[in-house]
């Protein structure tokens, strides 16, 4: 019983933060505020969902299942990535007014020739080579 | 069920139809994609619709749906997906080579 | 019994006389190096052996008998390689290869240094044995083949100065116009055939009476005779014959005396006791050479070229045989084929004069000529006694074949009159006699001039040999008529098909009508001459009247309307072979339903739950948001990847997870090379016109219902046999080893389309990077570097957060990828999942990391992985063979080992591994390889500093 | 009680879907629809993780993984291209 | 040993993920966990040059937890607006965060982080790699945001990431 | 088990990859291999042609499974027949390759030739039909990389639309299975064949459906009008040997509508009237259509290519028929046109190697002029079916077996004036090019080999003028076979493999 009030209030939450995701998106007003909605809410939804059939499977059908984890923690890895981008992507469509300039740099996005991954990795000491790959041709 | 897939299978047919009638390669390749959907659903529903009974023995099942139109579509997924990629780098190789990305040969070819 | 033998053995088998120019033809061909007198010698050799074989046969022949041989071809068709030699066939053999002979002769010593005779030689002799051919067919099929190959090796020989174009059209127009014919008569020879059961001319000789009685009689007639009429340039076909006067002469006196154009005398002579005797054929074949012998002698009273001049008569003098053979008497015939030998004689000799005449003056024009008779005294004589013969004067052999065609006129009414054929046909005979002696006159005789292109003077024997020897004919004839006399009544009767009128062939016939038709011919002849000048300037229009470029004029708007439509049609319009192919299907799909119809639907439907129809209505939704907005194409690509989604969570919902992975899979990747490749291409489409959209809409529409019917009504019932997928349910797991029926349908049960389809796969691989290879070679490299991109870039190629969440991606996807491979035999999943999975995650590296970067971090070789997978899956389906199982065959079985649990190993795994490697191999073999041409493209512009 | 909530759960995220499309047919831009996308796909993972437990079936936890996984892909292959046009550089 | 197991952290990683995937704990599953836990970071090796280094395990759960909590809290206060603040309320800002972090690693981290908790976004890098762009929901005070950002979550991936 | 059967699909499909794993880099290496390995592709065609010879029907069960549920294996007469004639082709074709250096302009193309091969094995020998299918897209596919060789503009361009007529016809191909399998609930031919002849008249109209698709799908494929339009610009635009080779791809859809309308469907089922009945107008117009084209090219790889849709038209007339005696004469036809049409593309790939284009102008005299002009004027007799090559006797065949049909006069109208339009337009073709030259000469390219491939294919078609009477009789069994397929069947379905 309380496992299925568990089950349930997951369930709920589940559904109201999916649905929030999707509204959100639909009813903010620009592309960037757009982006909060689905990242966080969507997200949190469908991990609701997941617990919700861990403890249904462990419970009910009384096998432990895992697999639920492994596509929570991707989406959870996943998420801010899409985010950074799609955020990335708005920017370049369009630069916003007020946008605060970094200290003695540009934005990557607004940067040409920048390679952040490259610049950032090269303190590492690996940085990409930017070498034409033709020497492997096959 | 039947009455929605078959409606599905009819937009998707209608729409790559549609497509393929376009005068440049690139709708040209959508519309063959949206074909190969389109024949996917329908050689999948060949084998008639069944839900929650996949062809996996189990000793639990109550019946399985039929399995040997999945595998023809298996395989039909992965054929066009092989013409898909070519006829993608064919249509840009025509581009690079003359230019515009009509899929009429046109007048004045040597 | 060895007598006998010997006897035989020293008669040629016909076949062989007929093989002989052919393979006299390779002679030349062969000999050429040695000069032109060993090209003609080869040639010569031949022919004198294939006259020589034929004479060995002339006393049977002449004795009534046939000889004849018979070998079984195409039996299936009825078609054999009978030869038959009878009298006709013996005359024109002789005709051939006689006056074959004396044209090698002559041609060796005619052509130039210069001209290529191995070449001419060859096609003389091709010709030749197809002539040869004919006149020995003993079976009509036979008899069709070497006919047209008389027209293929007769445009050889009037091109052969292919330099001059009236050469070119000359032998199109022979070509063409014959060929024309020659398809007639193939329906014609088939009709025949399909009344008399057989294709053997003396089977159908026989059938005579049932062919002239059969309703297709009218039909057969009118199609042979119009291979005839044009073989031998008959009224309105005619006018093809003097344009091949543009060959050399001695292919003029070889084509227009005694062979070419005497093919279609010969077939109506051939088949004149089938056909002959009714109305049809004698109103047809009489009117047809009546009119051309008028018409062709008319014009060549006109003529000035010579050779024209000769051509012209030639019509005339072909027309005068085929209305004799119209005539459908014996006697009739019987002239007919006199006037075959005797028409040959004087016109070979005829050209050939002329051909020494242009040799030797440079000139065949009649008007810069005149005088020569002195100048050139033999060759004076030997035209001039040709000439005469042809104008049909006495004790030439010319006047005694006038005579009975006379004769056969002057007794036969012509739609009930009795005076018109007479009348009309001495007209002939007067103006044959005036072109003769206007030949004769205008060449020869007048007062030597000053202003002849080369000085005149006779040539060697070499040139002169050949018609002297046929001017003693001409002569030996008119004078002696009985010494013709065996072959021209063996050659009659044989044509005829029995026995003949007793027609001797003498001078003097006693006073007949014919005498005095001849006589007024002749007399009205050398009042044509006295009249010349004032005849040229009234018939100067009538003489440029010509069939000929009314022909042309057909043949040019046939052929540039054949162009427009055919270009028309095929003007490289996708839409329209789509249009076709879309409509076609609707339109022959209906068809074939309506014809058959169909019984009531006997599966209930499946509810559905509202859930599902959202996921049908974004299918729907996202489905027509592409006829609208798929300009755009990136929004297109993106409302793609909202129907592939759709559509794999409808396989998962309907019971097909492995679909529902591999559509998945197969979706992302193909989005990825839709992007790779939209980078370079143009962002929007075009706008198209509404009236098309509004016509392609309704053609989709139609597809679209037709196929949505189609569907609704296949699974709206049961299998109308039980369905063979049964068998595969009760036997995957047992004979398999598997629980995921699909997958032991993919790699076991249907293993060998599996291996079919990763080849096809692998094949997209290698031609994707063989294109990119070719698009990275000039002259595409150099575009593709000048390429540069048509939207603004954002800076930072490798964003951090990307860079490093796709590494930790990598190794947790390689680890997906392996569980699905492993599970695949029992659970969702195999090989070909996975290796999309692994792909994906590599593909992640390139695109998180670059091009250089990944390429750099790779351990195999694509190209490696392709063919090992192919291999492997190959090689473990052969390893069946070795338990003497056919390829593909498959083994598993359980292993424990002690402490671990039981666990399956199938050689279907090892099949599976050769599917996952080549996947990964394709894969990414076809995105590297696109990716290449990116970087190409981009190196350049990074040089220039980044776009911006 | 679980059914109840599942329905709900179902209604929730299908109406969810139905807002997402929403959202593709009616948007300024690309980059919107992409996220529409995105959020489409991981409705989509929740549906099919609800229709398991309702099923009472783990079998179509594969897909869900890798529509999470392709979703992710797909999604930065788009925005890549809105970006720099060429996805792999 | 170093060859064998190049990045061990990760080989652990991934036997979990395998006994994730299989969803089982059998003696054959551990085999392969371990198998493939030790194949697949050799066979990736190449992608890996540089391997982050974690150190201080509790500071590494103390932040999961944080983050967890806040994710939580961040969803309900996004809920919140989406469903009941009008969009003319909306106070949306653009805060540029100075980066104490250097790792490519702990700067992912703590964008992923800064994206899944309340209201923000990390929007994007600076080309040199020393400032992070947020963007804010609902921020009033936007400095708020970035002492937040800074002390809450960046100080410690300082740590974590030494 | 005759494991000969499967040789022929399995030595190409090996072949190519070790091509890709082991030579991919060495022309010589490759050169080699795929020589070698089409020499052994003709050696096992000949030996199961033998096999079928002596009447014998063999059948190979993949998988060692039991037909109809696994996918087998025929070799029938008329299946081998394909299977040598594509093997006597390749050989030409591999030699034309070679000795001209075609091999040279792009990579992989031995790989890809094998792989050509290995498709048409597959297809000739399969008694599946969904296997056919993927035997048909092996060869497309490998067909599309041939075809865009050596890359350039036109030929990118033809190409892509090639690829998508194709991928358009592999859609509609899915469809017709799909629909015959949701009917009958099989896809081995032999098993179509017993269920389509009982399935009921309430299922009648689907099947019909499907069966209707299905000749579509193979009408593509023959170039058939209307559904022709891709063919010109392909073949013309193909590399020379490449459009020598796609010679058979077209007769690929002819072999495929004999072999599912008279087995599949069976000429007596409920199906069996429509191959004749959309065939026989579509196959006389394609005729004219394609000798229309013949007559008013303007370059001579065009006028190749019509040539292929006009001899497509003819023998489609035999098939149409769908009578022993005119598939025999069909069958006969269909052996001349496909030696005959890659003659007429390799002799042109010849001369465009010396004039530098096909346009049927004068252009200069070519090094070995004599030569060129002497082979395509035997070669254009062959297209034109003239004699004494063996097309004219074909023709005279399927006249012959006219006889019977009501349309007797409008089949022989077409076969005659499509002949007169093909005769016309090959003879300005060759005037055009081998006639009218200037003088300025080109330095002659040493080919023997190139050479050697289209003497050899004119040897061939003289053979089969010389032995017309046993070959005929030969493919008249065969014809004959496929109406009475019961012995098919039975060796199929029946028990244990003969
Ligand atoms: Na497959
Ligand atoms: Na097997």
């Amino acid at each position: 019983m309380v496992w299925d009030l568990l089950i349930t209030g997951f369930l709920v939450l589940a559904g109201v933060f999916g649905f929030v995701g999707s509204f959100g998106l639909v009813k903010l007003p620009d592309p960037m505020t757009r982006l909060h909605a689905p990242t966080k809410a969507t997200t949190l939804g469908v991990g609701g969902v997941l617990i919700a059939s861990m403890l249904f499977f462990a419970t009910k059908q009384g096998h432990i299942s895992a697999h639920e984890l492994l596509i929570t923690l991707f989406l959870f890895l996943t998420a801010p990535v899409s985010a950074h981008f799609l955020a990335k992507a708005n920017l370049h469509g369009d630069r916003p007014e007020g946008l605060p300039q970094p200290e003695g740099s540009e934005w990557a996005t607004f940067s040409p020739g920048t390679d952040t991954a490259a610049e950032a990795l090269a303190e590492t000491g690996d940085a990409p080579p930017l070498t034409p790959p033709e020497g492997r041709d096959h | 069920m039947e009455a929605l897939v078959a409606s599905a299978v009819a937009v998707m047919t209608a729409v790559g139809v549609y497509l393929i009638l376009r005068r440049q390669t690139f709708p040209v390749v959508l519309g063959t994609a949206m074909l190969s959907y389109a024949v996917n659903v329908f050689l999948f529903a060949t084998g008639r619709l069944v839900v929650n009974m996949p062809p996996v023995l189990s000793d639990t099942a109550t019946g399985y749906t039929d399995p040997l139109p999945q595998a023809l579509v298996l395989t039909a997924i992965v054929i066009s997906f092989g013409m898909t990629a070519v006829v993608v780098l064919m249509a840009l190789g025509s581009f690079i080579a003359s230019g515009d990305d009509g899929i009429d040969l046109g007048e004045g070819r040597e | 019994m060895g007598a006998r033998n010997d006897r035989k053995s020293l008669r040629m088998n016909l076949a062989l006389i007929v093989i002989l120019p052919f393979l006299g033809a390779l002679l030349p061909g062969v000999l050429i190096r040695s000069g032109r007198s060993a090209a003609a010698l080869g040639a010569g050799l031949a022919t004198a052996l294939a006259f020589a074989g034929v004479l060995a046969h002339l006393p049977q022949v002449l004795a009534g008998e046939a000889v004849a041989t018979r070998i079984d071809w195409l039996p299936a068709l009825g078609l054999s390689a009978s030869f038959r030699l009878d009298g006709l066939a013996a005359l024109f053999a002789l005709l051939i290869l006689g006056i074959g002979l004396l044209i090698l002769l002559y041609a060796r010593f005619y052509l130039a240094r210069s001209d290529p005779a191995g070449r001419f030689f060859t096609y003389l002799m091709l010709f030749q044995g197809a002539m040869l051919g004919i006149v020995l067919s003993d079976n009509i099929l036979l008899l069709l083949i070497f006919w047209e190959l008389t027209s293929l090796s007769s445009f050889l020989l009037i091109g052969y100065w292919s330099h001059k174009p009236e050469a070119r059209a000359g032998a199109l127009m022979a070509l063409v116009v014959t060929a024309t014919g020659g398809l007639a008569m193939i329906a014609g020879m088939l009709i025949l055939g399909g009344i008399a059961g057989s294709y053997e001319i003396s089977a159908i000789v026989e059938a005579g009476a049932a062919i002239r009685g059969s309703s297709q009689y009218p039909l057969a007639l009118a199609l042979i005779l119009l291979g005839a009429f044009t073989k031998s340039a008959q009224f309105p076909f005619h006018f093809w014959l003097p344009r091949a006067m543009a060959a050399p002469t001695p292919v003029s006196a070889y084509l227009h005396s005694a062979t070419m154009v005497k093919a279609g005398v010969f077939l109506l002579a051939r088949l004149w006791p089938v056909l002959s005797g009714t109305p049809e054929w004698f109103y047809a074949v009489t009117t047809v050479g009546l009119v051309t012998m008028l018409w062709g002698a008319t014009v060549a009273l006109f003529r000035t070229d010579l050779k024209a001049l000769l051509a012209y008569s030639t019509v005339s003098h072909l027309g005068l045989i085929v209305m004799l053979l119209g005539f459908g008497t014996k006697a009739a015939a019987l002239a007919a084929v006199f006037h075959i030998i005797n028409h040959a004689s004087f016109k070979a000799a005829l050209f050939m004069g002329a051909g020494i005449i242009d040799h030797e003056t440079g000139t065949r024009d009649i008007d810069l000529l005149g005088g020569l008779r002195r100048l050139m005294p033999i060759t004076f004589g030997l035209a001039t006694l040709a000439a005469l013969s042809m104008a049909g004067v006495p004790l030439l052999n010319g006047f005694l074949s006038k005579e009975m065609m006379l004769e056969a006129a002057a007794h036969t009414p012509y739609l009930g009159n009795v005076w018109l054929l007479p009348g009309l046909a001495t007209l002939g005979a007067l103006i044959s006699a005036g072109y003769s002696f206007r030949l004769i006159s205008l060449t020869f005789l007048g007062p030597e001039r000053n202003d002849y292109p080369k000085p005149p003077h006779d040539p060697g024997p070499g040139l002169w040999l050949s018609p002297a020897v046929l001017v003693a004919v001409v002569v030996t004839v008119g004078l002696w008529p009985a010494l013709a006399q065996p072959l021209v009544s063996a050659a009659a009767a044989a044509a005829v098909g029995g026995d003949l009128p007793e027609v001797a062939l003498k001078i003097w016939h006693g006073v007949t009508p014919a005498l005095a038709m001849s006589g007024i011919a002749l007399a009205g002849g050398a009042l044509l001459l006295t009249q010349q000048r004032r005849l040229q300037r009234a018939g100067g229009a009538l003489a440029r009247l010509d069939a000929g470029a009314i022909y042309t004029a057909l043949i040019t708007t046939a052929e540039s309307g054949a162009r427009r439509l055919s270009e028309a049609l095929h003007d490289g319009a996708m839409a329209r072979a789509l249009a076709a192919l879309v409509l076609v299907a609707v339109a022959a799909g209906g068809w074939a339903f309506a014809s058959a119809g169909i019984g009531l639907q006997t599966r209930p439907m499946l509810a559905v739950n509202p859930v599902v129809g959202v996921g049908w209505l974004a299918l729907i939704v996202a489905s027509l948001c592409l006829p609208l907005f798929h300009r755009d194409r990136l929004l297109a690509l993106v409302l793609i990847g909202i129907i592939g989604l759709m559509v794999s969570v409808g396989f998962v919902y309907l019971s097909a997870p492995d679909l529902a992975l591999t559509q998945i899979t197969v979706e992302v990747v193909t989005v990825v090379l839709m992007l790779l490749a939209l980078n370079f291409l143009p962002k929007l489409s075009v706008a198209e016109p509404a009236p098309r959209r509004a016509r392609d809409a309704v053609i989709a529409a139609g597809a679209g219902l037709g196929i949505g019917a189609l569907i609704y009504a296949l699974m709206r019932r049961d299998f109308a046999a039980p369905t063979i997928s049964g068998y595969h349910l009760e036997n995957a797991y047992t004979g398999g080893g598997g629980t995921n029926v699909v997958n032991v349908i993919l790699v076991d049960f249907r293993g060998y389309d599996t291996f079919g389809e990763i080849i096809v796969l692998g094949i997209a691989a290698l031609v994707i990077y063989a294109l990119a290879d070719v698009l990275l070679r000039r002259p595409n490299l150099r575009r593709l570097m000048a390429w540069s991109p048509d939207q603004p870039r954002a800076g930072d190629a490798h964003p951090v957060m990307l860079v490093v969440a796709t590494r930790l991606v990598l190794p947790v996807a390689l680890m997906v990828g392996v569980y699905i491979f492993l599970r695949g035999h029992n659970a969702p999943g195999g090989g070909f999942v996975a290796g999309l999975v692994v792909s994906i995650a590599l593909v992640m590296q390139y695109m998180a990391s670059g091009l250089a970067w990944a390429e750099a971090r790779q351990r195999f070789e694509y190209h490696s992985l392709i063919g090992a997978g192919v291999l492997i899956a190959g090689l473990t389906g052969l390893g069946a063979w070795f338990a003497g199982r056919p390829f593909l065959t498959s083994v598993f079985g359980y292993v424990h080992l002690p402490p671990l649990e039981k666990f399956e190993l199938a050689s279907a795994m090892g099949f599976d591994l050769g599917v996952f490697l080549t996947v990964v191999g394709a894969v990414m073999l076809a995105l590297a390889s696109l990716s290449r041409l990116s970087w190409r493209a981009m190196t350049d512009e990074r040089r220039r500093g980044e776009g911006s | 009680m679980i059914a109840t909530a599942l329905t709900f759960a179902f209604a929730c995220f299908g109406l969810a879907l139905l807002l997402n499309l929403w959202r593709v047919v009616r948007a300024p831009g690309v980059s919107d629809r992409v996220l529409a996308l995105d959020t489409m796909v991981v409705n989509v993972i929740a549906l099919l993780v609800l229709y398991g437990i309702q099923q009472g079936t783990a079998v179509y936890f594969e897909a869900a993984v890798l529509i999470a996984m392709v979703g992710f892909v797909s999604t930065v292959a788009y925005a890549k291209f809105m970006l720099r046009g060429d996805i792999v550089e | 040993m170093r060859k064998l197991f190049p990045h061990p952290q990760l080989t652990l990683l991934l036997a979990v993920v395998w006994l994730l995937l299989v969803n089982q704990i059998t003696l054959g599953s551990l085999v392969m966990a371990a198998l493939l836990g030790t194949a697949i970071p050799v066979l990736t090796g190449p992608y890996w040059p540089d391997r982050p280094r974690l150190r201080n395990l509790p500071m590494i759960v103390i932040y999961l937890a944080i983050v967890l909590w806040d994710i939580v809290i961040a969803n309900f206060i996004v809920a919140r607006i989406v469903l009941f603040m009008p969009n003319a309320k909306l106070r949306t800002a653009w805060v540029a965060v100075p980066l104490r972090l250097t790792r490519p690693e702990a700067i992912t981290v703590l964008a992923a982080t800064i994206t899944l908790t309340p209201g923000t976004i990390s929007a994007d890098l600076s080309a040199d790699g020393r400032t992070l762009l947020v963007h804010c929901l609902h921020a009033p005070d936007p400095e708020a945001v970035l002492h937040d950002i800074q002390t809450r979550y960046e100080a410690r991936l300082l740590e974590i990431f030494a | 088990m005759n494991h000969w059967i499967i040789a022929p699909v399995v030595l190409p499909a090996l072949l190519a990859p070790l091509l890709v794993l082991l030579a991919r880099n060495d022309l010589r290496a490759q050169r080699l291999l795929s020589g070698a390995g089409t020499v052994g592709f003709a050696v096992l065609a000949g030996v199961l042609l033998v096999q079928a010879s002596a009447g014998g029907i063999g059948v190979y069960r993949l998988g060692d499974w039991p037909a109809p549920f696994g996918i087998v294996l025929v070799a029938d007469r008329l299946a081998t027949l394909m299977l040598g004639l594509s093997a006597a082709l390749a050989l030409a074709v591999l030699a034309h390759v070679i000795g001209t250096g075609w091999d040279a302009r792009g990579r992989h193309f031995h790989a890809l030739f094998q792989f050509q091969l290995m498709g048409l094995a597959g297809a000739f020998l399969t008694g599946d039909a969904f296997n056919l299918f993927v035997f048909f897209e092996v060869m497309l596919i490998a067909s599309y990389g041939l075809m865009i060789h050596g890359g350039g503009r036109a030929r990118l361009r033809a190409g892509v639309q090639y690829v998508v007529m194709n991928l358009a016809g592999s859609v509609l191909f899915l469809f017709a299975l799909g629909t015959i399998y949701a009917v009958t609930g099989t896809l081995n031919m032999a098993d179509l064949a017993v269920k389509a002849a009982a399935v009921p008249a309430s299922e009648a109209g689907l099947l019909r459906v499907g069966a209707v698709l299905l000749l579509l799908v193979f009408a593509i494929k023959a170039a058939l009008v209307p559904l022709q339009f891709w063919l010109p610009a392909t073949y013309a635009s193909a590399p020379g040997p490449v459009a020598a080779l796609f010679a058979i791809l077209t007769k690929v859809g002819v072999y495929a509508i004999l072999r599912m309308f008279t087995l599949g469907f069976g000429v007596d089922g409920p199906a069996g009237d429509i191959g004749g009945a959309l065939l026989l107008p579509a196959a006389g117009v394609t005729l004219l259509l394609g000798m229309i084209g013949v007559m008013g090219a303007r370059d001579l790889g065009q006028m190749a290519a019509f040539a292929v849709i006009g001899s497509v038209g003819t023998l489609m007339l035999g098939v149409a028929m769908f009578t022993p005696a005119a598939t025999g004469a069909a069958l006969f036809y269909l052996i001349h046109s496909t030696l005959a049409a890659g003659a007429m593309f390799l002799v042109a790939d010849l001369v465009r190697g010396q004039r530098g284009g096909l346009r049927l102008v004068p252009g200069p005299r070519m090094a070995n002029h004599g030569l060129l002009a002497a082979l395509f004027f035997a070669v254009a007799i062959g297209v034109a079916g003239m004699p004494p090559l063996p097309g004219f006797l074909g023709k005279l065949l399927i006249l012959d077996a006219a006889r019977a049909e009501p349309a007797v006069w409008a089949i022989w109208a077409a076969i005659l004036v499509g002949s007169l339009l093909a005769v016309a337009g090959l003879a300005r073709a060759g005037a055009a090019l081998f006639w009218a030259t200037s003088d300025a000469a080109v330095p002659e390219p040493s080919q023997p080999l190139a050479l050697a491939g289209i003497a050899g294919l004119l040897a061939a078609l003289v053979a089969l003028t010389a032995a017309a009477g046993p070959v005929s009789g030969w493919l008249n069994a065969a014809a004959a076979a496929l109406y009475a397929p019961a012995p098919y069947i039975a060796a199929v379905l029946g028990g244990g493999a003969p």
